[in-house]
């Protein structure tokens, strides 16, 4: 008992902490955040997370001068946990607001929280249609799968004049899943065959057998739309047993992280991509990408750049709604249209974006732009 | 599949095998001496990993001294997280060592994952590791030869080590009952403190040798190959240094075949491990070079 | 009438032979002991009847019917019970639970009938506990059920490991070292009491035991084993004659 | 009289539970709501986990398994056959399952049971091998179940996982689910298996010697542990409408291990107060993550910083309090009413 009385006394102490913290910002506008700071996914939040702080620094006022205050709550990449912290966000702290979550999976588990409640939620990076399908209060500032991967299969027809593919797909990954069947599909309808579709998990180190498998059916391209860690490991291992086909990937390949770890292993592999940092055509874009590079001392990688849209969108919409009410705010994200985002102009229709995908290529180990493909 | 590729599967199997096998010699020492699973195992690796990549970019330390700067430390960090979290149990029930082996897995990952983040870090490759021989069309890249004869030469000390030498004879003394050994006037605590040591070394050096084969880093990497890695001790009988070593191969070895020959169940490869190890416990409960009684190691 | 006989008993672990041809009975209501130097193979023996190992070759006959390999719990219901050398109670349980715990076998209510608490439940586990008690009133502990039962001294629990035997319903009991740790006043006490839970439970009783004292004072017949083979057989005061015996437990030099 | 009375408060104290359940579910916020619903299934999965871990002593590590297949099979029975054609996008599912279509107590049901059948199943290897084996061995199964979840895609639709499941949990549904389960197996620890499971946990060869089938035991603590995990994946499910393989990692074990081991080993009382500690706890924990204004200070936030938080709670409260809240005792009205009088006294 003397344990339990310890306990509920740090708890308490917790506790008032907790009230302290969230009373002394009456006045400011508050988004939350939720975003996988821990767990299996927490490269990818850690990396929006970046980008929205810069974002944050950028413009951190909306309404004349109100504050814009971020209450991030850490998901762990758990379904539970996100539908836990999109409740809080909404109904204890009473955000405007949500940007998150990345995975797929994770923000379906809030979305319907967010609908119901009708709060605004924008997710900067989960790619899957059914994120925002049927749904009136879910957008995002990400392509979608279909559009990926029929992008990266006209470019692999049309530019790198490839007839057969291979497709290896992570089975761990809703987001690999949802490429490969739409590249698949698009590139069959072009005229091209796919030879040789294997698999792998995320986690998976060692290649070598599916390397065997793509070695034995020669094809033209490797379609990997996979995460860049494995991306990297794979074109090692690749390139060490002699399989010189030129890969093609999603925009999970976008992360230094590649480059670093890849080596000369992953020069020429080209990518999908929702920006390029050297080719930033917004104003808003070439500031972001200096504030970037300034704080952290490499270029922003594509999470990172979805973040900062998500929290511009955002900021953009409670500014033209000119209130904090989330009907309106809502009405505003939904109605963005010709907004000059860092990732490109973004219009919303349906809560999905219309955009343009760029290209690009790793070229003597830095990422390079290749082509931009509109819609 | 020709010849030269199943050759070919073979090397890359037992490359693979011999880095679990590395791994799998530390859990299996731990076990025997305190019949503890060391959950922890597979984090030692990860963070013996990461000692080196600092020791090679931060310190600028050359890569040899930089390993043997990574294995020191880990075997520090094994000495210390057994008598801080370890040591104070071992009176207690084994479920109670067992739990705090699991937080102290989960406290090593979530650390690393708060101060270094989760984005993978490029482990630095010397260049006597980067290239690859071309025999006949079987590739063998530089790892792939020095991960296998490392880990035969680490055995091999090892086994001299516990067969020749008066800590080694106290190890194998401890594995049989702890209580009569230290009444033989054993310094019990320093020997348990050497197994520690000892196999955390190994794990830090096949968590190397795994960065140079695989060289992206994170602080989750030491989790699937700390259980399979696991699976192979058990598969080899645990306690028992070669049977972890050649259960370590197996695993390899069978985990590559078995995708190289059904592309289709690339999917199910970790499972594959557990699946085996399941069914050696339903005929075999004691694991290949298991004993029915008597000692260990 | 035997109730009890081994024949031609084999066991081997590996290349090591622990007991080799044993053979032996046992008369119903006897007190027989199972005696020799340490490492003779006498807990073997022990192991080997109730079922926790299974012999190499050999039977094990209990009541005429052949038990050898059955799984212990099977050997349990048909009337054999046993105690551990060094005493196993279970710790964390009160000393009334630890006897109704032998009494598990003999349960006939139902899971269901548990979860529903059901007429029968009740009826069972209230019937279950006055007879733990009244048993555990004549081995002498009926004021200490509710302790746990590490809390008691050693020579209470050894009789609680006794009476969490007899609460199986034995016909054979088997003791292994009952008086191992005793002082000489609580062996005395316990020679008593074994002779007496023999009349009142109407038992057979085997027991090994390094107190020559406490076998010769209890024993009608022991067995004398050796390096896992049978030396001698016989009444107390002729097997301490016997010259192998003498051999065996002081070496050659005293015979 | 003692025992009447006891009856009389138990059965109060739980029309108290849902007269209150029936309060909250009027005048609380959703978050309150949800954080309720989590309560209640974590208390379902960390008391069935107990009875295995704690009470019968088999240190496993299976519940995220467990939790899976019940939620998998039970969302897969809820769902029509309209939206898991919808849903199954690579390939189709596989016939008969396509198209069956339960109710949603039937579903849970069917989800415990076959969860149940499960473990009757893995029940064979696992308890062949005693003590440390059966950890590892339990931890490749959950390992299993998630790669078979991702890889068989014609049953579980691989990583897409199951989206659009009924919203159909609510506080009546979780929460009599959480008391049921309860009552169960408290009344199964309480009884003749129960005495057993402990003999079995504190010294294994004498129960055997006793006359204890331990094996069967073990399997009554196993099957009966599974069905409940089962059922309660199926509420979870249910609840946050959205299922995927990613949601049955080892962290899920990981939480309700230090659940049990907050209450106490073996205790379901405590396991209960541990249940709401944790959770509602976890929550309020979310502070640590961010930038905390105490007086005039300002502490930075670090995210991550609640994981680290519980890792070191487990290991402290292993080192030093290894008795969790409760030990192996339970909480009595007895008892109860005795630390009251002594109280007022003072």
């Amino acid at each position: 008992m003397r344990f339990f009385g310890r306990l509920m006394f740090v708890l308490t102490v917790l506790l008032f902490a907790g009230l302290a913290s969230s009373s002394s910002f009456a006045k400011a506008v508050k988004v939350g955040v939720v975003l996988p700071m821990t767990g299996p996914i927490a490269s990818f939040g850690q990396s929006d997370w970046k980008g929205i702080k810069i974002a944050a620094s950028l413009k951190p006022t909306v309404l004349n001068g109100r504050k814009l205050k971020l209450i991030l709550l850490d998901n762990k990449g758990d379904k539970v946990e996100t539908a836990n912290a999109v409740s809080r966000l909404i109904f204890k702290n009473k955000v405007s607001a949500v940007i998150g979550a990345v995975a797929s999976g994770n923000t379906l588990s809030g979305a319907p929280i967010a609908e119901k409640a009708h709060v605004p939620m924008v997710t900067p990076a989960s790619t899957n249609p059914l994120v925002t399908k049927g749904k009136k209060f879910i957008s995002r500032v990400c392509f979608i799968d279909p559009f990926q991967g029929k992008v990266a299969a006209k470019y692999v027809y049309n530019n790198l004049h490839a007839r057969t593919a291979a497709v290896i797909v992570d089975m761990a990954q809703d987001y690999s899943v949802g490429l490969a069947r739409f590249f698949i599909k698009a590139f069959k309808k072009m005229g091209g065959k796919i030879v040789g579709n294997t698999f792998i998990q995320t986690g998976d180190q060692d290649f070598s057998a599916q390397i065997a498998v793509v070695k034995a059916h020669h094809p033209d391209v490797i379609y990997m739309p996979t995460y860049y860690q494995e991306l990297a490991l794979f074109a090692r291992q690749a390139r060490q047993f002699g399989l010189k086909q030129t890969i093609m990937a999603g925009d999970g390949a976008s992360e230094e992280a590649l480059i670093k770890v890849g080596g000369k292993a992953v020069e020429g592999l080209s990518f999908t991509n929702h920006f390029d940092p050297k080719a930033a055509v917004t104003p808003l874009g070439k500031k972001f990408v200096k504030l970037y590079r300034a704080k952290y001392h490499e270029d922003p990688s594509a999470m990172a750049a979805l973040g900062a849209d998500a929290y511009f969108v955002v900021a953009n919409a409670i500014n033209r709604a000119g209130s904090t009410n989330r009907i309106k705010i809502n009405k505003a994200i939904r109605a963005t249209k010709g907004f000059k985002g860092v990732t490109g102009i973004i219009t919303l229709v349906n809560g999905d974006p219309v955009k343009s995908a760029v290209i690009q290529k790793v070229k003597d180990g830095k990422f390079v732009y290749v082509t931009t493909v509109n819609p | 599949m020709n010849f030269s590729e199943v050759i070919q599967q073979l090397v890359n199997g037992i490359s693979l095998g011999s880095l679990y096998g590395l791994v799998a010699i530390g859990y299996t020492m731990v076990y025997g001496v305190l019949r503890l699973i060391n959950f922890a195992h597979g984090d030692i690796m990860m963070v013996g990993t990461y000692m080196a990549f600092f020791g090679v970019s931060a310190f600028l330390l050359p890569w040899w001294a930089s390993f043997i700067f990574a294995m020191v430390l880990a075997a520090l960090l094994g000495v210390v997280i057994d008598k801080v979290a370890y040591k104070p149990l071992r009176s207690a029930s084994r479920i109670s060592s067992l739990i705090t082996a699991i937080g102290v897995s989960f406290l090593l990952e979530n650390l690393f994952l708060v101060l270094f983040g989760g984005v993978p870090k490029a482990f630095p490759i010397p260049k006597l590791f980067a290239g690859s021989l071309n025999i006949g069309g079987v590739i063998l890249p530089f790892v792939s030869i020095f991960a296998p004869v490392l880990g035969i030469v680490f055995l091999l000390i090892l086994l001299q080590l516990l067969h020749h030498t008066k800590y080694g004879m106290a190890m194998r003394a401890l594995s049989l009952d702890i209580e009569t050994t230290r009444i033989m006037g054993v310094n019990v605590d320093a020997v348990i403190s050497l197994v520690f040591a000892i196999g955390s070394a190994l794990a830090a050096a096949g968590g190397i040798l795994w960065s140079l084969k695989y060289p992206s880093i994170n602080p989750l990497m030491g989790i699937l190959p700390g259980l399979k890695a696991f699976a192979a001790a058990v598969l080899g009988g645990i306690g028992d240094v070669t049977g972890a070593a050649i259960g370590g191969f197996i695993i390899g070895v069978s985990e590559i075949l078995i995708v190289a020959i059904f592309p289709e169940l690339a999917g199910y490869k970790d499972a594959f491990a557990f699946l085996l190890l399941i069914l050696v416990l339903l005929f075999k409960p004691t694991g290949i070079m298991g004993k029915d009684l008597g000692g260990r190691f | 009438m035997s109730i009890l006989k081994c024949d031609n008993l084999i066991m081997q672990f590996g290349g090591l032979t622990a007991v080799n041809h044993f053979s032996f009975e046992i008369k119903a209501g006897a007190i027989k002991g199972l005696i020799g130097p340490n490492g003779a193979g006498k807990t073997t023996v022990f192991n080997m009847i109730t079922g926790n190992y299974k012999p190499t070759s050999g039977r094990v006959l209990f009541f005429n019917e052949e038990i050898t390999g059955l799984k212990p719990h099977k050997i349990v219901s048909r009337g054999m019970a046993r105690t551990f050398q060094n005493i196993r109670l279970f710790t964390n349980l009160s000393v009334l639970e630890n006897v109704m715990v032998g009494f598990h076998h003999k349960i006939k209510y139902k899971l269901y009938e548990t979860v529903l608490r059901l007429p029968r439940f009740g009826a069972e586990e209230e019937k279950m506990r006055q007879m733990c008690i009244s048993l555990l009133d004549r081995v002498g502990l009926k004021d200490k059920i509710n302790l746990k039962a590490n809390e008691l001294p050693y020579g209470e629990q050894r009789k609680v490991e006794i009476a969490r035997a007899l609460a199986t319903g034995p016909k054979l009991l088997l003791l292994d070292e009952p008086a191992a740790g005793m002082n000489p006043q609580e062996t005395t006490d316990l020679m008593y009491f074994i002779s007496e839970i023999r009349d009142k439970f109407d038992l057979t009783v085997l027991l090994i035991e390094h107190d020559m004292k406490f076998v010769m004072g209890l024993c009608e017949n022991v067995t004398v084993l050796d390096h896992g083979e049978k030396i001698a057989e016989g009444k107390p005061a002729d097997v301490q004659k016997d010259k192998r015996v003498i051999t065996a437990y002081l070496g050659e030099s005293y015979a | 009289m003692n025992k009447k009375r006891n009856s009389l408060l138990t059965i109060a104290s739980i029309v108290a539970l849902f007269l209150f359940l029936w309060y909250a579910s009027a005048h609380f916020n959703k978050y309150s709501i949800r954080i309720l619903n989590d309560i209640a299934i974590f208390m379902m999965l960390a008391v069935s986990y107990n009875l295995i871990n704690g009470v019968t002593g088999q240190f496993s590590l299976e519940p995220n398994g467990f939790t899976a297949i019940g939620a998998y099979v039970s969302s897969l029975l809820t769902l029509t056959a309209a939206q898991k054609h919808a849903m199954f996008i690579i390939v189709p599912m596989i016939h008969p399952l396509d198209t069956l279509h339960l109710p949603f107590l039937a579903a849970l049901i069917v989800g415990g049971l076959v969860t149940a059948l499960v473990g009757f199943i893995l029940a064979f290897p696992v308890f062949r091998v005693r003590g440390d084996y059966l950890a590892i061995v339990t931890l490749g199964f959950g390992l299993v179940i998630r790669v078979f979840s991702n890889n068989a895609i014609s049953v579980t639709n691989g990583p897409l996982g199951l989206k659009g499941i009924g919203a159909y949990t609510n506080l009546w549904w979780s929460w009599g689910w959480a008391v049921f389960s309860l009552i169960v197996i408290m009344r199964l620890v309480n009884s003749g298996y129960g005495r057993a499971m402990k003999a079995i946990r504190d010294d294994e060869d004498a129960a055997i010697a006793m006359g204890i089938n331990s094996f069967k035991i073990k399997m009554i603590a196993f099957v009966t542990s599974a069905f409940f995990e089962g059922v309660a994946g199926g509420l979870l499910a249910h609840l946050i409408t959205t299922i995927s393989p990613t949601l049955f990692t080892f962290f899920l074990t990981f939480n309700l291990l230090i659940i049990i081991v907050v209450g106490g080993l073996g205790s379901m009382t405590g396991t209960v107060i541990a249940t709401v500690m944790v959770v509602w706890g976890s929550e309020l924990l979310r502070v640590v993550d961010q930038p905390m204004h105490l007086f005039s200070f300002t502490i930075p936030g670090v995210p991550g910083m609640r994981m680290i938080l519980f890792s070191v709670l487990l290991i402290v409260i292993m080192l030093f309090a290894r008795e969790g809240i409760m030990g192996q005792k339970e909480f009595s009205w007895n008892g109860f009413l005795n630390f009251l009088r002594h109280r007022k006294q003072k």
